[in-house]
């Protein structure tokens, strides 16, 4: 027992490493067990799930990413799902209207997609409305706009020319690792990172010791705008299309990328939060795509979402409560030490 | 001195996007006005329509582009048109809202209910509803006398394009395994369901097969069902919401499962689907033919024209609603019991509300796709349905109009009889 | 050699107002080199907002200030730190969830920028370079500072004040979170500033310090200037009277020996918590005003939070005698007739955004209830009867209470454990930061509770409340008893100490 | 205070600007009561104004109310639950399984009453279920929300199956309608919770807790059964809700609620109220919230609005006051939510 914590006090680089690695493994494991033994499939079955997988990575670890630009400030900006709506569909187009490929809709998007986010974070300093409050006002005019955009069409990717690489798995791979490059440095390297975590802290300490909190809240704004535009186009390229939405539907996709982004920031106490985002939403990955396999024995998609959201429930759970494990024992002794210190004074009396 | 400004700033920049909203809507709406009052024909009263859209895509924009833009002027009327509503109350409330308006009548795409119609009964307000009767017996059986009846697809006769293509593009003995996507059926979306229906009726009387359960049963299927068959033939039942993020990772799921070489989907998925399918094609090297419903748009065009890794369209057959036709029919519908012949133009021979019913139209390869170029066209404004088609269906042209008539009229409507009135 | 004499800052007809409130109102004055001056004066009366409008945290309404004979408008701290003013302020001024190094340089990241990005390693570097010159070594840069106590952040706030060198440097309530040892590295710091000739600016509510501490102290109160007073004319009595305005004793405290019953009213019997406490025990009679005191970590507090249910107790029990209860949380004590005043007002003991009748009528719902609902009439009486009697300074009682000054703030604090009409009071630093003369008002209504029949515990950091007011003291040391001593024999504060540490 | 009047005070700083002027109106707590009242009735105006005095007909006003039922109803409830702090928006889907569960009771037993018992007692345990994740397992009641939305509104789905909707038979709705069920409903739960919530002990003890959890336990209140309580009152509401909505349209699909969590934020707010509780809530924040969304929905309807722009306009409109209605902080406003 000693010696596997003085290893463990030796080595913390590589229990942390193994520890971000382990999460997203054993759900792959987990799922890899009960897909081949009910369905005779295995949860990556082909290239094509590969693909899939690493499509959605992408696309849920930009968003998740994007979220806790904000989340982590006490910023809940619901309207991150409009934004990227708004970004895909004015952006892509443009760039589909100038024949730039999926590089240009990509590039395109995320210019649309900082300029939106932009937007909001400038109201949010000037109007200073809670963010969710005011997330929800920008949902209704940005779905508005995006819908109205286009003729109503959206973005469609499906057999425009130039946008296979954005399925290509190689320039998957480049763009999730440039994101990280970017994202960690920004987050954990940079001046901005540097007074983000300050501002995180105590904005009132930040402001007061010099720290702009307004432009920092309008930079994570647009670095937001930015990742989820990013996300928004993946998404596009594994749907074909994107169709834009009404009535605050928007919403959804902010509140289905809160999981991995919740499993991220619990994996991210071991490495950094960019990292954790990442293996958060592998792990959410392996779970979706091997509830999907489930299909094949007639599982229902409502069946599916009741599965991933039950079990993103026994996580919170488990999360929220993992401390209370340690207390419980410390509890435990810190009674016997009383009860120790009763008898003795007992005997000490007599 | 700074926060002041600031404040300002916020203040104009709130104040001017409440001005560019206000002045949007404004040019749109007094647009719309001035045109139908200028080149409105026929004097008398302006009849105001509700129109209640369930959904918000590129057939929705295609109608609106047909009201607004051809009927309104062309016959005098108004149309007011909701926003997506999302449930029954929703409808309800758009119902009230258009009422205390002043319209004369309601166009219902979203729900299919003897509540509306009561409510539309009680306000004297003419109920016009796309569907079909099935649906809604409360509907059929009960006192609604200003109810106009129902408008909808020829589901046998999509029943027959689907036959037909299934008859000449499939193996004699089915072994290649059937996967149809009922998509919102089994949520009660009337289309879904009546695609997915005639897809089985399809397959049913290609094959001789029979089923153990009865089809109308089948196609509510709300999990992923293998349709027990006599003859053994693979068919998969797929429902799903496709705006669940679990929906297109189980389709890809059964794709690669290497049994389904025929693709059959009832809702406009196609392209939703077109990159999933590709990819199972080019991983497994097999050629999955893809059926499916769609609408006259560049989608589609897109679609016909990017080849698969087999060097076949993305996509090998499509049916087509003539939308203009539809939106014709419940036009006509309602405009006839405005017009106060609601007992001779809506009603079928026994007495009961009519049911028009529409064709689609089948288009399996590019060549089949150009020859509808500019169908429908809402930038053009190149419509299936134009003057003369609607005029035959309307009392105040047509005296002599039937609800038969009209049925007949629409019965007419083929690729070959489009071509020559589009000329 | 170092000039000593010579004006370093001037303040010249400075006023500041937060919408209708003047903070201050056509403030003179001026810093030389070479001393220490003392600020002083109650809450609100202006100390705090004139240093930091000097510090460049806010700007002035209007007046002008000169430093170093040139004009002086710091648009903010950045500038003032670099022009060599820096202040420690009285609130937490450290961030957690960052490194210490960081806390060093929050906001001048800039100087390590490394290309793009910023170099942590020299960071660190330079932190440790920082907290050496202040003569701190145990603490390591490059952990986070919620790794650090409060008082080991408060030394992270000085050696990130004094890495500017600064020329002028401003101590505004800092000494109260510290303990002797960290008061001892901050007094040597301003002398030996003193020394170099540069000035210190320091703001306290403790007199006594100021008196030792400084060479001359500026009075003010409700925003205006009443003195400035150098060492040699020191008077306490003066010095009060003209913070408060009106004559004030030199014993505000209790005269009287009256003892009190035998009658035990709470006992906590062999109580232990998670920290702090263990088999402690302690017993409360009525009528008895008992204090606790010791060092701000021996534990007392803890004390305080166990007896009222705050604190999870492992092991063993608080018993209120009478009604033969357990207190297992703060809502039996509550129910029994129990009250609880917090140390930290602002946080644990109001609702700053509600009014001060919504404060007051918290603790009242269940007696002003006529059948389930609560009545109106009775509930009024209830609120206007405190605000009267304890005569907070408000417009109406409707207002929020987080626009009054402290001490009427703790009043309001009062008024509803007076309202409540406790039996047994829990008084956790029940004048902390409150001046002179709210202090008094509380004493009398202290001693005003213990005439009605009610018992009273008061836990404090300053002795002499604790030694004017308290039947009984208890000194704690280590979450133990280490002393206990009577009124009537008479308190002997050496005698105190010596049990503290 | 003597010493300040002393003091020679120029008249600069006796007479405010406007801004300060503005400031002091705006923090006068009758401002705040009144301001929604006032919006509502200007929005109503200038519908009137605009659609030639039609607007003003009883009809249409009766119209505006019985579309706000609903959602007024839930909001109500809802504002228990921002009151101290917590945050619901899983109210929708918690609507739908109660109105599915209740109309599946009735169609197989065929007794009215079971209707609403069903409903109401499916949406208060629920409701319930909501609050004990929050309160004995930490999580916080936001995240607690959105799963749960998702996972209620999978299983009203698999409930209902088949056709995606359920009808009941439409003499039961109307005559739950002509008897004035669903006003009597509807009113006596307002005044309920106008009483709860300002005249009762567990009401007063929610905007304490919502202002200052801290304190208000040291004050012998207890956060939990407060929470308890709130989510209760809320489930009640939902179950009443749930009814109405069956008897709006006899019928239940797996439509019904959806976004209705969204919407209710969005009128609760609107009345006024602070999403994150305090003293500053009310309990009719959410009715007034909720007739100016239907009198805006209506309104932009009878002017001529393209659908396609209500949306948007409803957004602007929304931002405009609740900035004017919100108080501004000096530095950004923001709260842990996860």
């Amino acid at each position: 027992m000693s010696k596997w914590q003085d290893f463990r006090r030796k080595h913390v680089l590589l229990m942390n490493t193994l520890f971000t690695v382990a999460v997203p493994l054993t759900v792959w494991l987990v799922m890899e067990l009960l897909d081949y033994s009910t369905t005779g499939l295995h949860t990556m079955n082909s290239m094509v799930d590969w693909t899939t997988l690493m499509r959605n990575l992408v696309s849920s670890f930009c968003f998740a990413l994007g979220l806790n630009c904000n989340m982590a400030l006490g910023r809940m900006d619901t309207s991150t799902g409009s934004q990227m709506f708004l970004a895909c569909i004015l952006g892509g187009n443009l760039a589909l209207s100038l024949n730039l490929g999926g590089v240009g809709v990509l590039v395109f998007s995320m210019l649309l997609g900082m300029v939106a986010g932009a937007f909001v974070g400038f109201l949010f300093i000037n109007l200073r409305i809670l963010p969710m409050v005011l997330g929800l006002g920008i949902s209704l005019v940005y779905e508005c706009i995006s819908f109205s955009a286009n003729n109503q069409q959206g973005l469609n990717l499906f057999g425009k020319p130039g946008v296979g690489i954005l399925s290509n798995r190689l320039f998957i791979i480049g763009i999730t690792v440039l994101i990280m490059l970017v994202m960690t440095y920004l987050f954990q390297y940079s001046p901005f990172g540097y007074k983000r975590r300050a501002i995180q802290g105590n904005q009132k300490l930040a402001n007061d010791a010099g720290i702009n909190i307004y432009v920092n809240a309008l930079l994570c704004y647009t670095a937001a705008g930015a990742l989820v535009a990013v996300a928004g186009v993946f998404d596009t390229a594994y749907k074909s299309n994107l169709v834009p939405v009404l009535g605050m539907n928007s919403n959804s996709t902010v509140f289905s990328n809160m999981f991995p982004m919740a499993v991220g920031l619990w994996l991210a106490k071991k490495s950094n939060p960019v990292i954790g985002i990442l293996a958060g939403s592998l792990s959410v990955q392996f779970l979706v795509l091997g509830l999907a396999k489930f299909t094949n024995i007639g599982m229902s998609d409502y069946m599916q979402t009741c599965i991933k959201y039950s079990v993103w429930l026994v996580f919170m759970i488990y999360r929220m409560n993992e401390d209370k494990i340690q207390l419980i024992k410390d509890k435990r002794a810190r009674v016997a030490l009383a009860k120790a210190t009763r008898a003795q004074r007992a005997a000490v009396a007599a | 001195m700074n926060k002041i400004l600031k404040r300002m700033a916020a203040g104009i920049l709130t104040g001017a996007l409440c001005l560019t909203a206000f002045a949007g809507c404004g040019s749109t709406g007094s647009g719309s006005q001035g045109g139908s009052s200028a080149d409105g024909e026929t004097t008398g009263k302006k009849f105001v329509i509700g129109v209640a859209e369930a959904q918000a895509n590129d057939e929705v924009t295609t109608r609106r582009a047909y009201f607004e833009n051809f009927i309104a002027p062309t016959y005098n009327v108004e149309f007011i048109f909701s926003e997506v509503l999302k449930d029954d109350a929703a409808v309800k409330t758009f119902i009230e809202n258009c009422i205390d308006s002043g319209a004369d009548a309601i166009i219902d795409f979203k729900s299919n209910s003897s509540q509306m119609a009561r409510l539309c009964e009680e306000n004297g307000v003419v109920y016009t509803v796309q569907g079909i009767p099935d649906m809604a017996p409360d509907l059929m059986e009960g006192e609604f006398p200003l109810f106009s009846g129902w408008s909808g697809a020829n589901n046998d006769h999509l029943a027959d394009l689907f036959r037909n293509w299934l008859e000449e593009n499939t193996s004699a003995d089915g072994s290649e395994g059937f996967l149809v996507s009922t998509s919102l059926a089994s949520q009660g979306n009337v289309q879904h369901i009546e695609v997915s229906r005639a897809i089985l009726e399809g397959l049913q009387e290609k094959y001789g097969l029979t089923y153990e359960q009865p089809i109308e049963d089948l196609v509510y299927v709300s999990e992923t069902t293998n349709v027990a068959n006599d003859k053994g033939l693979l068919i998969t039942l797929y429902p799903g919401s496709p705006n669940k993020d679990t929906w297109l990772p189980g389709i890809s799921s059964l794709l690669q499962s290497g049994k389904y070489k025929m693709f059959l989907s009832s809702g406009q998925t196609y392209n939703q689907t077109a990159t999933v399918v590709n990819e199972v094609e080019a991983a497994f090297g097999i050629d999955i033919k893809v059926a499916s419903i769609a609408a006259f748009s560049t989608t589609l065009d897109t679609a016909f024209s990017t080849l698969d890794p087999n060097g076949n369209p993305s996509v090998d057959f499509v049916t087509v609603k003539p939308s203009s036709v539809l939106n014709a029919s419940v036009f006509a519908a309602t405009y006839n019991a405005l017009n106060g012949v609601i007992d001779t133009a809506c009603r079928d021979e026994n007495g009961k509300p009519a049911n028009f019913r529409f064709n689609m139209i089948s288009i399996s390869s590019p060549e089949e796709l150009a020859k509808t170029k500019g169908w429908d066209d809402a930038e053009a404004g190149t419509w299936i349905a134009g003057k003369e088609f609607v005029d035959q269906m309307l009392v105040t042209t047509n005296p002599d109009v039937t609800a038969a008539s009209i049925n007949e009229l629409m019965a007419s409507v083929d690729v070959d009889s489009i071509a020559e009135m589009m000329g | 050699m170092p000039e000593k004499g010579k004006v370093l800052v001037q303040v010249k007809d400075v006023c500041k107002n937060f919408g209708v409130t003047i903070a201050l109102s056509h403030v003179d004055f001026v810093v030389k080199t070479g001393e220490i001056r003392g600020l002083i004066g109650e809450n609100g009366s202006g100390k705090s907002t004139v240093s930091s409008i000097i510090a460049g945290m806010q700007p002035a309404s209007s007046g002008e200030m000169a430093y170093k004979g040139k004009p002086w408008k710091p648009k903010d701290v950045l500038e003032a730190q670099a022009a060599g003013i820096g202040m420690i302020v009285q609130e937490a001024g450290t961030i957690a969830n960052i490194s210490v190094a960081e806390n060093i340089f929050l906001g001048s990241y800039q100087k390590f920028r490394k290309g793009p990005i910023i170099d942590k390693k020299a960071m660190v570097t330079e932190a440790r370079k920082a907290l050496e010159k202040i003569g701190v070594t145990h603490i390591n840069p490059a952990l986070p500072a919620r790794m650090y106590d409060m008082q080991e952040r408060k030394l992270i706030e000085i050696a990130k004040c004094m890495y500017n060198n600064p020329e002028l440097l401003i101590v505004d309530e800092t000494t109260t979170a510290l303990s002797q040892s960290g008061r001892d590295i901050i007094y040597r710091i301003m002398h030996e500033m003193a020394d170099a000739g540069k000035a210190v600016m320091i703001i306290s509510h403790d007199l006594n310090e100021m008196m030792e501490q400084c060479d001359t102290l500026t009075v003010l109160r409700d925003g205006v200037i009443i003195d400035n007073i150098d060492k040699a004319d020191f008077d306490p009595d003066d010095i009060k009277q003209k913070m408060v305005g009106r004559e004030i004793k030199g014993n505000y405290y209790r005269v009287d020996n009256d003892g009190y019953s035998d009658e035990v009213v709470l006992k906590a019997d062999c109580i232990t918590t998670m920290h702090s406490l263990l088999c402690f025990d302690l017993e409360l009679h009525k009528q008895e005003i008992l204090g606790i005191g010791g060092l701000s970590d021996c534990g007392m507090h803890t004390v305080g939070r166990a007896l009222y249910g705050l604190e999870m107790v492992v092991d063993g029990e608080v018993r209120i005698s009478d009604r033969n209860v357990v207190v297992k949380n703060a809502q039996v004590a509550f129910r029994n007739g129990m009250g609880y005043v917090s140390k930290n007002r602002d946080t644990e003991s109001l609702e700053l955004n509600a009014s001060i009748y919504n404060n007051i009528a918290s603790t009242g719902y269940d007696k002003n209830s006529t059948g389930p609902f609560i009545n109106p009439f009775k509930e009024r009486a209830y609120v206007d009867k405190q605000v009267r009697a304890l005569m907070i300074k408000c417009q109406n009682a409707h207002q929020p209470v987080r626009a009054l000054s402290g001490g009427n703030k703790q009043k309001v604090v009062f008024g509803k454990w007076c309202a409540d009409d406790a039996d047994i009071l829990i008084l956790d630093c029940p004048t902390r930061g409150v001046d002179i003369g709210v202090k008094a008002a509380m004493y009398q209504l202290i001693y005003d509770m213990k005439k009605q029949g009610k018992s009273i515990i008061m836990i404090s950091e300053e002795l002499p409340e604790l030694m004017g007011m308290c039947d009984r003291l208890l000194i704690m040391r280590d979450g133990q008893i280490s002393g206990e001593f009577f009124r009537k024999d008479g308190y002997d504060d050496r005698t105190l100490i010596e049990y503290m540490i | 205070m003597t010493a300040t009047s002393s003091a020679n005070t120029s008249g600069k700083e006796l007479h405010l600007n406007w801004k300060e002027r503005v400031d002091v109106i705006r923090s006068n707590r009758w401002f705040l009561m009144a301001f929604p009242f006032a919006m509502l009735a200007l929005i109503i105006l200038i519908f009137g104004g605009a659609t030639g005095g039609n607007f003003f007909r009883v009809s249409v006003l009766k119209g505006i109310l019985s579309q706000a039922i609903i959602i007024g109803t839930c909001a109500t409830g809802v504002s228990f639950i921002y009151s101290n702090g917590n945050l619901d928006i899983s109210i929708g889907a918690v609507l739908g399984m109660g109105a599915t569960l209740g109309v599946l009771a009735y169609n197989a037993t065929n007794i009215t009453p079971l209707l609403i018992l069903v409903s109401v007692g499916v949406s208060l345990g629920l409701m319930a279920f909501n609050c004990t994740m929050s309160v004995v397992c930490h999580i916080k009641t936001i995240t607690v929300a959105i799963v749960v939305t998702q996972i209620y509104s999978a299983i009203t789905t698999l409930l209902i199956g088949g056709a995606g909707t359920i009808d009941i038979a439409y003499e039961t709705s109307s005559m739950l309608e002509d008897g004035g069920f669903r006003y009597i409903a509807f009113f006596g739960y307002f005044i309920l919770c106008l009483v709860v919530y300002h005249f009762t002990r567990i009401g007063r003890e929610l905007r304490f807790l919502g202002g200052n959890e801290t304190c208000a336990q040291q004050t012998g209140m207890s956060s939990g059964k407060a929470t308890y309580v709130s989510f209760l009152m809320a489930g009640l509401g939902v179950g009443l809700a749930a009814v109405f909505s069956v008897i709006d349209v006899s019928a239940v699909s797996v439509e019904t609620g959806s976004g209705l969590g969204m919407d209710v934020m969005l009128a609760t707010v609107l009345g006024g109220m602070s999403i994150f509780g305090g003293s500053r809530s009310n309990a009719y924040a959410g009715l007034i919230g909720a007739l100016t969304v239907a009198a805006l929905n209506k309104g932009l309807l009878m002017v001529g609005v393209p659908s396609a722009f209500i949306q948007g306009i409803r957004g602007v409109i929304f931002l405009a006051l609740v900035y004017m209605n919100s108080e501004r902080r000096d530095l950004l406003p923001s709260r842990m939510q996860f």
